[in-house]
């Protein structure tokens, strides 16, 4: 069972690791966007770290709406609404809970995956966040559908994240800015299915003790 | 990087509070970032919000005053501002009649202001929305985000403008600004790279011999790299590209555009060899605008936008409008 | 050299004519290289003939039009015009009451606009002249050609052009054009520098941390080098060099002023230095202009001008103007 | 006895100099100028040339005297006037005459150096074109006072020029656009004094053998 400090936890390890990247995440923009990604990013994740820490959050649920509602308030760009979405759909398929189980877990991972899809209209291999994100929901089900434990799940979720990410260099963007580009954006990792690694490789990182 | 800043992090709060500074004709809301008429909203007329990532000035924030926006929400520097600004920039200028989103056709800009409309009608109020994407050198297929947004703005924004001033409703002052979207085309070129100041270094490369083709105004990569062209020649490009798209005829307004490192003069030059083709092609520019008015930080290049006026599009860019950006008749 | 031309000898023909096609206010005499209002000459007002080297617009020709010039003559970029094209323009828009010459105070510009006064006397026109020289930059002893003429020309062409709207006499108009010009000084300072079309190559080289302190109008260097420095900071060196010259007390007149390739959001981010810097030392920034009004190509920096405002001086700068560059009131 | 042809000569040899030479001056007008002397030159010489193919002139006077109205009316800067004016002061002095002599050219190159001095109100060590015309017009009227043939007298005139120029290099300027920069004008040839040593060494080549 996950704690509210867990996923405190996990917020402030996302904010480290975009942190970290930034400049990497920038750069991938900079191929096939706008060159921001990693500076919007930052301050998102930062804007949550310092939300719950101003006011913080009784429930696992509770903190996921907060990062969600700062993701969307401080980001702008794509990635905030989006990012933001998720984070807060995930927050309601949590409820009330004070402890989260894998299941539940794996059930709010699914909500924030079907929360970007619907606001960004984006399906898998258009070249975005989703492609990291589709793959990572569904090996962390299928580990915990065949009795791993949480901490196996979120690993092999942040693998297949990163299997995702790998995937979107060959693809050809059709949502979001890159898709301006055409046949131009082949070739290139998406900036967003980048940083939904960090996000997945910072869970696998809060849970592995579990 | 080389920029007339203190610190990256500081760019839009500094310029915001020179905004403040410079215009009494404007209120500046610091800490809510959005701009508004200093007077408060008109009552009776249709409101006029518009926003998108900071570093195109004078759009949006010095199109806001008589005749043209109500408000504008600046975002960070190349970054769609953020639902709670453009909510509270919406309920700041709803007058009862409702509000008009003008929103250039980006993901980021298009979802935040999605978010935002949703808030407002919560508090109910009316927000009609009109998408720009009048960009050719993307394309336009249901199979990418669509076009971007980018000199039609200023038209959609000066027109609609006018006739909320005049008093027409939300849902006509919708129309008129789809109608101008519609009518409009735009193409632009890049000469040199620009720098986000939070990045410090270009966000692309362009050799000392090569133009971006169809750039975008975050100098996002175009249609193509092509060796330096003369200005007739890069003119002539834009044209026919924007030709291809919509055929031209009659009267045309045709704005050439710096995109905030090209010297006037330059933008000269291209004006004469736009005039020269449009009118080569038996098209008229009964009006024009030739200046910085939708800008990329310092980017050397300029775009071409035309508009295929009616008569009643005319009348309404003929109308007064008095704003730090675009100002006459009063 | 990236430049949106045609061929470096054409850039003054290609850019004239554009202004031509674009602004139906204005007549461009292009053989004789002058602009005039379209109107011709106003009947019993004294004529404001002004120009200088190219490359500098909107400044002069921009500035063509109701309630400022009456005629522009553009020279070569960064070249002086030639005493013919003077004298052309100033026999051209006397309308009997005479012509007032607002020179900029460069020996080159000097030299030929006193000899077209020679030739426009010899056909009985009679020619006051108003030198400019606005930048503290320089020392100003008669051991020197004395201060160069730079963003105070602004100041000088709307406010000697609304007294002469209003039918003032030669006289007047030019003692008004002088005392404008000894209440203001001027600034500037370049972080890139610019390249003559002609030349290929960029007049002077900056390192990737320095900038130019004190910089002229045309690339002449300054001052001094520095490392580059946050805005504030330059606000601060400038406005105490104005300030050490002609100390600033009341209602002042002030402009941040980009050279051509700097954006508007850095020019905002300065007037915010500039207006705490004045309203620090008890200086009430009464009227202000920020943007693009007398450039330098391509050149990146800005440059501030003060000018201590007198309330006639305050009520001729609120009077209409109508040109490209400056427009209000009409 | 110098005829209308060597005095057009001269003028096409100084505009054959000057446009070898426009990047050096320009260089040089970078340095303490605004970078536009070898282009301003440039403009006003192929006119001068031009305004002499189209219209011939009758006398040496005819001639300078066309060359001086084609400086002034096309080379602008402060060049423009200063070389025209000196021109035309030197027609006046020829007058009508149709062939020069020694003498007459002497008084000519000072009715030149006088009009430049009292136009731009420059004195010597102000480091402008003065510095070179001034020593050049003495060693003129020296050589010719001695006894020395007209050929001598250009060059040593010519020479005398390069001489001043070389003195512009330690001089601070008082004069034109170089005075703006005070003690940084210091270490750098002057422009217009560079240019008036073409204009002599033109007028000592076509003079070569006379
Ligand atoms: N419609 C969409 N659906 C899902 N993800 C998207 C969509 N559009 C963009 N993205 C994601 O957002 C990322 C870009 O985010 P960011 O650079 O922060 O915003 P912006 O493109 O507005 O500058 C892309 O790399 C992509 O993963
Ligand atoms: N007052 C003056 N008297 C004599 N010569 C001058 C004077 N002012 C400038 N000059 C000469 O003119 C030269 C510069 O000419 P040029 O570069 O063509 O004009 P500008 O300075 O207007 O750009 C200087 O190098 C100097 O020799
Ligand atoms: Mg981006
Ligand atoms: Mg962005
Ligand atoms: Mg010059
Ligand atoms: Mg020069």
């Amino acid at each position: 069972m996950l704690d509210t400090e867990t996923f405190h936890r996990w917020i402030v390890e996302t904010a480290r690791l975009v942190e970290a990247n930034a400049d990497r995440l920038t750069s991938l923009d900079a191929a096939i966007g706008d060159a921001d990604h990693g500076i919007n990013l930052r301050r998102g994740f930062q804007a949550a770290v310092t939300a719950l820490a101003e006011k913080p959050a009784a429930t696992p649920g509770a903190v996921l709406a907060t990062v969600g509602r700062a993701l969307i308030s401080k980001t702008g760009g794509a990635s905030g609404p989006l990012y933001g979405t998720g984070f807060r759909h995930a927050s309601k398929s949590l409820g009330e809970a004070a402890e989260v189980s894998e299941l539940q877990l794996g059930a709010a991972l699914a909500a924030a995956v079907a929360g970007i899809r619907q606001l960004g209209a984006a399906a898998e291999g258009d070249k975005t966040m989703v492609d990291a994100w589709t793959p990572a929901v569904a090996a962390y089900q299928s580990t915990v559908d065949g009795g791993g434990a949480l901490a196996e799940a979120t690993r092999a979720a942040a693998d297949a994240a990163e299997g995702g990410l790998r995937s979107t260099v060959e693809l050809q963007a059709r949502k979001g800015r890159a898709s301006y580009l055409g046949p131009r954006s082949v070739g290139h990792e998406d900036p967003g299915a980048a940083s939904t690694v960090l996000l997945l490789r910072a869970l696998a990182t809060v849970t592995a003790e579990t | 990087m080389k920029k007339l800043i203190n610190a990256p992090d500081d760019v839009l709060a500094d310029a915001l509070a020179g905004v403040a500074a410079a215009h009494p004709s404007l209120t500046v809301h610091l800490d809510e970032r959005f701009i508004t008429r200093a007077g408060g909203p008109t009552p009776g007329k249709v409101g006029l919000v518009s926003g998108g990532g900071s570093g195109h000035e004078p759009l949006h924030g010095g199109y806001v005053g008589y005749g043209m926006l109500d408000a504008a929400c600046p975002g960070e520097v190349f970054t769609s501002p953020v639902p709670d600004q453009i909510h509270a920039a919406t309920t700041a200028v709803d007058a009862g009649a409702g509000v008009l989103h003008i929103v250039k056709n980006y993901t980021g800009d298009v979802l935040n202001f999605q978010m935002a409309a949703e808030l407002a009608d919560d508090d109910g109020v009316r927000v009609e929305s009109v998408v720009v994407n009048d960009d050719v050198a993307v394309e336009d297929s249901t199979w990418t985000a669509g076009r971007r947004g980018t000199g039609a703005t200023v038209f959609v924004e000066k027109i609609a403008g006018a006739a909320a001033e005049r008093g027409a409703d939300l849902a006509t002052v919708a129309a008129l600004a789809r109608e101008v979207n519609e009518r409009s085309r735009s193409f632009g070129v890049a000469l040199t790279p620009c720098t986000l100041p939070a990045a410090g270094k270009p966000g692309f490369e362009l050799a000392d011999d090569e133009m971006e083709l169809g750039v975008g105004i975050h100098g996002e990569p175009g249609r193509s790299r092509a060796k330096l062209a003369p200005a007739k020649e890069i003119a002539t490009t834009a044209l026919e590209a924007i030709h291809a798209d919509m055929p031209l005829s009659g009267d045309v307004l045709v704005m050439v555009n710096g995109m905030g490192g090209t010297p006037l003069i330059e933008l000269y030059v291209v004006y004469k060899a736009v005039a020269e083709w449009l009118s080569g092609h038996g098209v008229t520019i009964a009006r024009n605008l030739v200046g910085n008015y939708i800008t990329s930080l310092e980017m050397a290049g300029c775009s071409i936008t035309v508009c295929r006026l009616t008569p009643e599009l005319t009348e309404l860019w003929d109308a007064p409008v008095e704003t730090p950006g675009l100002r006459w008749g009063r």
